[in-house]
């Protein structure tokens, strides 16, 4: 992502940023409410579109590119608030995830290794997805997403409003997933546990990139110490 | 309120030059101009009224030609003659069956002015009860339940025989509507509006129209706003078919229904949503396009050719321009007058 | 026992006007679910689609000829529709898209007065209904018109078929989805705008269905038949919630028996024989109540507009 | 930008009322709606009568569009084909007409405002037209008002004279009489019971029914079950729900409809099931009816003004057939075409024996009409009536054809 501005109406949410991803990395975005963190994910992933500047992966511009086309090269965007079909069934949420794919031979395998990797899910499998818990519901976010066999994953709080138990579960999957060689871009408003699951991190102040680094850097950033990590 | 005396020079140099104008196409003697000046007028002042309510507040209400209908019917009993009252109402009841509007001073029917403002008045009444009920709706389902209004009116008209005489013709209204009639009131509708638009009732309109919640936010309250724009854009509306009909001088209720409620918003889109002058523009410029496609297609006998092309320049002011010719500025015709003023600030901006 | 002949017969024919009404009412709410656009111009699809059937029908086609004919041109009245005056207004406030559905309405309106005046037709113009939609048939001592058998199957078969298709195809669920939540399909890579314009097509194919019926019934075709059908199909798409197919089917149901109750409780008083109950009916439920029938309709609708926004089946979330 | 925008707005303005001002500056020779179907209209200045006189203009107000133009626009065709005529026989005194057709729209708005503009900006001397009684209650005040002779060629309310004025005339019978003839007809040929319905919504088809219920309970009939639609109806199903439900079939059903409402309900009565013979008024005189109800349409039976048939006709019905298949290509919709023609005829013979256009003088020679010899039947205005007496034509419908039932004066006509 390069030198990408993003405005809302006359209001420049992003201004000239710009970030890389490499594969196999789990970077998290960090940063107060308003400073751009869910623009930057819904511009890459094709919801918002850049004014300037220039969004590429695996060196194809995706700056211009419909949402489904920047899903189906691999791109995967669990959104924040969760965004669930409630009115569907959990199956049929998770059908919904595959749906920008071709390959329809290894959609029951996905299906199995998502589940397997949320067994909760297996047992509501035919209840409507409004019916779920708040945790649940992001679980349900999460493997809606990964069904869609994505290179790259997305995530925008995926802990938010959850219980801590909870919080801690869903820490545990992205570990798993990074250990299975996902690219992850997280957005976290519990700088700890991102700063403790990330490779690097991004701090973003009012649409700018304020501060990169290493999580072991930023921790020791005063700055970020003061701002984010507070006393927690 | 401090008065700009330049400001209300301005408003009466503007009013001098219509008069002048309409003594000598009265003079003239062409009927047919007349009319359409007489349309033109009646037009204006529904296209204003509506803004008031439509445009103003952004509620947008599809009921308002059910107003004009109940204006329209409720002055006509009144002047009605009794010979024809007679004849075409003979159920009416005792109270009504009597009462005929027919006083003159001098040349000037006072009763005609006393049966409109009756009528006005009644349905502004009407309006503040139905408002009370719809003006708590929001966006299009506001639209659908006026709608919903609309054809109850056209429903009731259609069936209380005794007033209406239901959907048979409503005939042998005394033409009083003349030019002067019709362009006092609509002089007072815009002044009216205007007033309104530049009063801090009509900032609070602009404002909830805009954003209701952050309206609600800074305690401004929705509800009196919206129903006093949708009042008074009743009471003008109700005008508007007093005039039409003592114009027109027979009617169903079927003049009142969607045909016109299309014709008046398309004049409303056009012209701008918030903009008083462009209401007037809005008027004028449907009505001469309107005219010149009705000579096509009278030569060509190509009905419809007026509805396709009116609708079609419709759609494409909805989807290129949104906001229409003005939006919500306002050309500042009351200052026009002022030495630079049309070079300091052609245009009023409202936000 | 005339009587319950009378009852039967009511409901025979709240059931066939109540799947026409689902009908319409079907094709609405998909759209809005989708968009959130009240497509005014649905009744003119209807309208659209009886004149290609009329004048299929009076090139003296065969019946199933004239019907695909119909579909096909329907559908592509539809997506072009959608195409000029809805899809550049993505994004733009309900009202822009409100409005621009009534100058839609109107471009087919005139539009067809237009080519049927170029035509030399007149604006009225005679239904050739075809022969196995008219008449009566016999069900034991029960006449029931054979429009009325199609109507209500020809609802059932096509309701119970898109029930099928959104529950059972990824087409279906996608629609379904991108109806509860734009943003979260787009996410999950859902092609909106071949959802939107599938949304339209299955929209305009319901409503020539229903249009089809409605010609034979009237018997005459004008362009502005189409108005009170579709603001009959938004009290159903309210009734039932607005963007939900369940809700719109059941509230179709609910509008056709509502009415048939408006026009048959006070036609009982004539029938009824003579004596106190004939004289309460009279009294109180005079047949000449029944053509205030839309006005008590249209309170309905505004009642539940306000009482109950989301309909009978709707859920809250939407309140925000 | 602002400056931009007003200017370019205003600049429109200009042009557009320009243009409006250019289309209005053309001569009124051809007048904004004078608009029947074919093109070719009534010529404004004939070859046979003497092109330097001063043409009579006469107004023809019909609804050539909209729901009731499947009436109209024969009456129209008529009155223009007899204007055609008169001016190939050297004109009106030596002066030809000029029938100045204005379409109404079937709206009443419009109906007022074209009446206005045949005053006002045609200067016509005399109007005729119109074949509904709504049409001619919105247009016949202005006339009226104007002091101007109104003829109408097919609206059948006798009450028209006393609403309107003492200007307004009609070329056809009255409500009250094909009422009764309807009644009586009935009566004689199927039985004492009826089943009543009509259309609430318009003049003429709720007098139609209310003469009817008159004549045929003082003729002893009994009306065992009445109902009503609203106007433009096209559902008829809780009406027939009704009937069916009797304990038993009326000998004959009376259904007072509009001629865009004609089709449909005969065809839903028949589809229900319902066989029995059915009787209206001459608003069933439209090809509409077969066209819509096809062979439901077999048993039904109405009133009207002439059987247009050229096999069956009269001698006048025969050469007036003639001429306007030559004129326009095809055979007379119905009889209201026959109506126009002799209305048109009718005016012209007022002037031609009043010697002049002041209207005073022609008002008087239309009261005088003594035996006219329409093709529609004779026509006076005996005793300071403004309603002629004319004959009943009954047709039946049979294998979707119109055939002569009888030809009938009432016993007993109701007060109007």
């Amino acid at each position: 992502m390069r030198n990408v501005s993003v405005y809302y109406g006359g209001i420049r949410a992003l201004d000239h940023l710009t970030l890389h991803i490499n594969a196999g990395e789990l970077v998290a975005l960090i940063g107060s409410n308003g400073a751009g963190k869910s623009t930057t994910l819904k511009t890459i992933s094709g919801v918002l579109r850049a004014k300037q500047g220039l969004v590429e992966y695996r060196g194809e511009d995706i700056s211009h590119a419909a949402t489904d086309h920047i899903v189906a090269v691999g791109v995967s965007h669990c959104p924040e608030g969760r965004h669930i079909f409630g009115g569907l069934t959990v199956r049929e949420n998770l059908r919904l995830g595959a749906v920008a794919r071709r390959d329809e031979q290894t959609l029951q395998r996905d299906l199995d290794w998502v589940l397997e990797m949320f067994p909760r899910l297996q047992e509501r499998l035919n209840q409507l997805g409004g019916t779920l818990s708040g945790g649940e519901q992001q679980m349900l976010a999460i493997a809606r997403a990964l069904m869609s066999q994505p290179q790259l994953l997305l995530l925008d709080e995926p802990s938010l409003g959850l219980a801590p138990l909870i919080v801690e579960r869903i820490f545990q999957v992205i570990r798993e997933l990074k250990a299975r060689g996902l690219t992850i871009l997280l957005v976290e408003q519990t700088v700890h546990q991102a700063l403790d699951v990330a490779d690097r991190a991004y701090v973003l102040e009012s649409g700018r990139i304020a501060l990169e680094g290493t999580p072991d850097a930023l921790k020791h950033n005063p700055q970020v110490e003061e701002k984010y990590l507070g006393q927690g | 309120m401090k008065i700009n005396h330049s400001r209300l020079w301005s408003w009466l140099v503007a009013i001098l030059i219509l008069a002048v104008v309409l003594a000598l196409l009265q003079a003239s003697g062409q009927a047919f101009w007349q009319g359409i000046v007489i349309n033109v007028g009646i037009f204006i002042i529904l296209t204003v009224s509506l803004n008031l309510s439509n445009g103003f507040t952004g509620v947008f209400s599809l009921g308002q030609i059910g107003f004009m209908a109940l204006g329209a019917y409720g002055s006509a009993i009144l002047t009605l003659p009794l010979r024809e009252k007679a004849e075409y109402l003979p159920r009416l009841p005792a109270w009504l069956a009597g009462v005929h509007f027919d006083f003159f001073v001098g040349p000037f029917p006072l009763g005609f002015m006393l049966a409109t403002l009756i009528a006005a008045l009644l349905v502004a009444l009407v309006a503040l009860l139905v408002g009370l009920v719809l003006m708590r709706l929001s966006g299009h389902f506001v639209a659908v339940a006026t709608l919903g209004f609309l054809v109850i009116v056209r429903v009731i008209l259609f069936n209380a025989d005794d007033f209406t005489r239901g959907s048979r013709t409503f005939s042998n209204v005394t033409p009083y509507t003349d030019l002067w009639w019709v362009w006092v009131w609509a002089v007072l509708a815009i002044y009216v509006v205007w007033r309104i638009k530049f009063s801090s009732f009509g900032r609070t309109m602009f404002a909830q129209r805009e954003d209701r919640a952050a309206a609600q936010a800074i305690g401004i309250a929705t509800m009196p706003p919206r129903l006093l724009a949708f009042v008074v854009s009743a009471f003008f509306t109700a005008v508007a078919g007093s005039l039409y009909a003592h114009f027109i001088t027979s009617f169903s209720p079927t003049v009142f229904y969607f045909d016109l409620t299309f014709r008046v918003v398309t004049m409303l889109v056009l012209g701008g949503m918030g903009s008083v002058s462009g209401s007037v523009i809005g008027v004028l410029l449907v009505m001469a396009l309107a005219e010149i496609l009705r000579r096509i297609e009278d030569v060509n006998q190509l009905y419809g050719l007026s509805g396709v092309v009116l609708a079609v320049i419709f759609i494409l002011i909805i989807v290129f321009r949104r906001e229409g010719l003005l939006g919500s500025r306002e050309i500042p015709f009351d200052r026009l007058w002022q030495k630079g003023g049309a070079n300091q600030s052609a245009v009023i901006s409202e936000q | 026992m005339p009587l319950v002949y009378y009852a039967l017969q009511q409901v025979i024919n709240a059931l066939s006007i109540g799947s026409l009404y689902a009908l319409m009412a079907v094709g609405l709410a998909m759209v809005f679910g989708i968009l959130r656009l009240i497509n005014f111009a649905h009744g003119d699809m209807m309208m659209i689609a009886a004149y290609i059937a009329a004048f299929a029908l009076g090139a003296k086609l065969p019946l199933p000829v004239a019907v695909v004919i119909m579909l096909g041109g329907t559908v592509a009245v539809g997506m072009l529709t959608e195409r000029v005056a809805y899809r550049p207004l993505r994004g733009a406030p309900d009202v822009a898209l409100l409005l621009s559905s009534f100058g839609v309405g109107q471009v087919l309106q005139n539009g067809t007065l237009l080519v049927t005046r170029l035509m030399q037709k007149p604006i009225l113009i005679a239904f050739p209904a075809p022969e196995v939609l008219s008449g009566a048939v016999a069900l034991g001592p029960l006449t029931v018109s054979r429009l009325n058998i199609v109507s209500l199957s020809a609802g059932v078969v096509l309701l119970v078929g898109l029930t099928l298709f959104v529950t059972r195809t990824t087409l279906g669920l996608s629609m379904r989805a991108s109806a509860e939540d734009l943003v979260a399909a787009r996410l999950v890579g859902i092609k909106i705008n071949r959802v939107v314009t599938s949304a339209f097509q299955i929209a305009a194919a319901l409503a020539a269905v229903a249009g089809l019926l409605f010609a034979v019934q009237a018997g005459q075709i004008n362009p502005y038949m189409g108005f009170t059908p579709v603001l009959k199909a938004f009290i159903a798409a309210v009734i039932g919630g607005f963007g939900s197919i369940a809700g719109a089917v059941l509230g179709g149901f609910v509008l056709g028996a509502l009415e048939v109750l408006l026009t048959a409780l006070p036609g009982l008083g004539d029938l009824l024989p003579p004596g106190p109950v004939a004289d309460f009916f009279k009294t109180f439920l005079p047949s000449s109540l029944t053509s205030y029938r839309d006005a008590f309709v249209f309170v309905a609708l505004i009642l539940m507009l306000l009482l109950r926004p989301n309909g009978i089946l709707g859920k809250d979330e939407r309140e925000t | 930008m602002k400056i931009r925008l007003l200017v370019f707005a205003l600049g429109l303005i200009g042009v557009l009322l320009l243009a409006a001002c250019g289309g209005a500056a053309q001569p009124t020779s051809a007048p904004p709606t004078a608009a029947p179907t074919q093109p070719t209209a009534v010529p404004a200045a004939p070859t046979s009568a003497p092109a330097s006189a001063e043409p009579i203009k006469i107004g023809g107000g019909f609804a050539l569009t909209g729901d009731e133009s499947v009436l109209d626009l024969p009456a129209a065709n008529g009155a223009k084909l007899a204007a055609k005529e008169i001016n190939a026989a050297e004109g009106i005194n030596g002066r030809p007409v000029e029938l100045i057709v204005h379409d109404s729209q079937y709206k009443m708005d419009v109906t007022a405002q074209i009446c206005k503009q045949f005053v006002e900006q045609d200067k016509v001397i005399a109007v005729i037209g119109f074949t509904d009684t709504d049409s001619v209650l919105a247009c016949g005040p202005t006339i009226q008002k104007a002091g101007l002779p109104f003829i109408t060629a097919g609206a059948t309310s006798p009450k028209i004279p006393t609403q309107v004025g003492d200007k307004t005339y009609l070329a056809c019978f009255g409500d009250n009489v094909q009422a009764a003839v309807g009644a009586e007809y009935g009566a004689s040929k199927f039985g004492k019971t009826a089943y009543l319905l009509w259309d609430k919504g318009v003049e003429y088809t709720t007098l139609l029914a209310d003469y009817f219920k008159k004549r045929f309970t003082e003729n002893g009939g009994t009306i065992v079950l009445e109902d009503q639609y609203d106007d433009k109806a096209t559902d008829f199903s809780a009406q027939i729900a009704k009937v069916k439900a009797l304990p038993k079939q009326p000998d004959f059903y009376f259904i007072s409809a509009m001629p865009y409402n004609v089709g449909p309900v005969v065809k839903q009565f028949r589809d229900a099931g319902l066989t029995g013979p059915i009787i209206g008024g001459d608003g069933y005189d439209t090809p509409d009816i077969v066209s819509v109800a096809g062979k439901a349409a077999d048993n039904v039976y109405f009133t009207t003004h002439a059987l247009i048939d050229a096999q069956g006709g009269t001698e006048g019905i025969k050469k007036f057939i003639a001429a306007y298949n030559k004129e326009y290509g095809h055979d007379p919709e119905n009889a209201f075409a026959a109506l126009g023609y002799d209305t048109m005829y009718l005016i012209a013979d007022a002037i031609k024996r009043a010697g002049s256009t002041d209207a005073a003088a022609l008002l008087k020679a239309i009261q005088d009409t003594k035996d006219y010899p329409g093709i529609t039947g004779k026509i006076s205005f005996p005793d300071g009536a403004h309603v002629p007496q004319k004959g009943v034509t009954v047709i039946a419908i049979k294998d979707g054809k119109f055939t002569l039932g009888v030809e009938m004066v009432p016993e007993k006509v109701p007060a109007p």
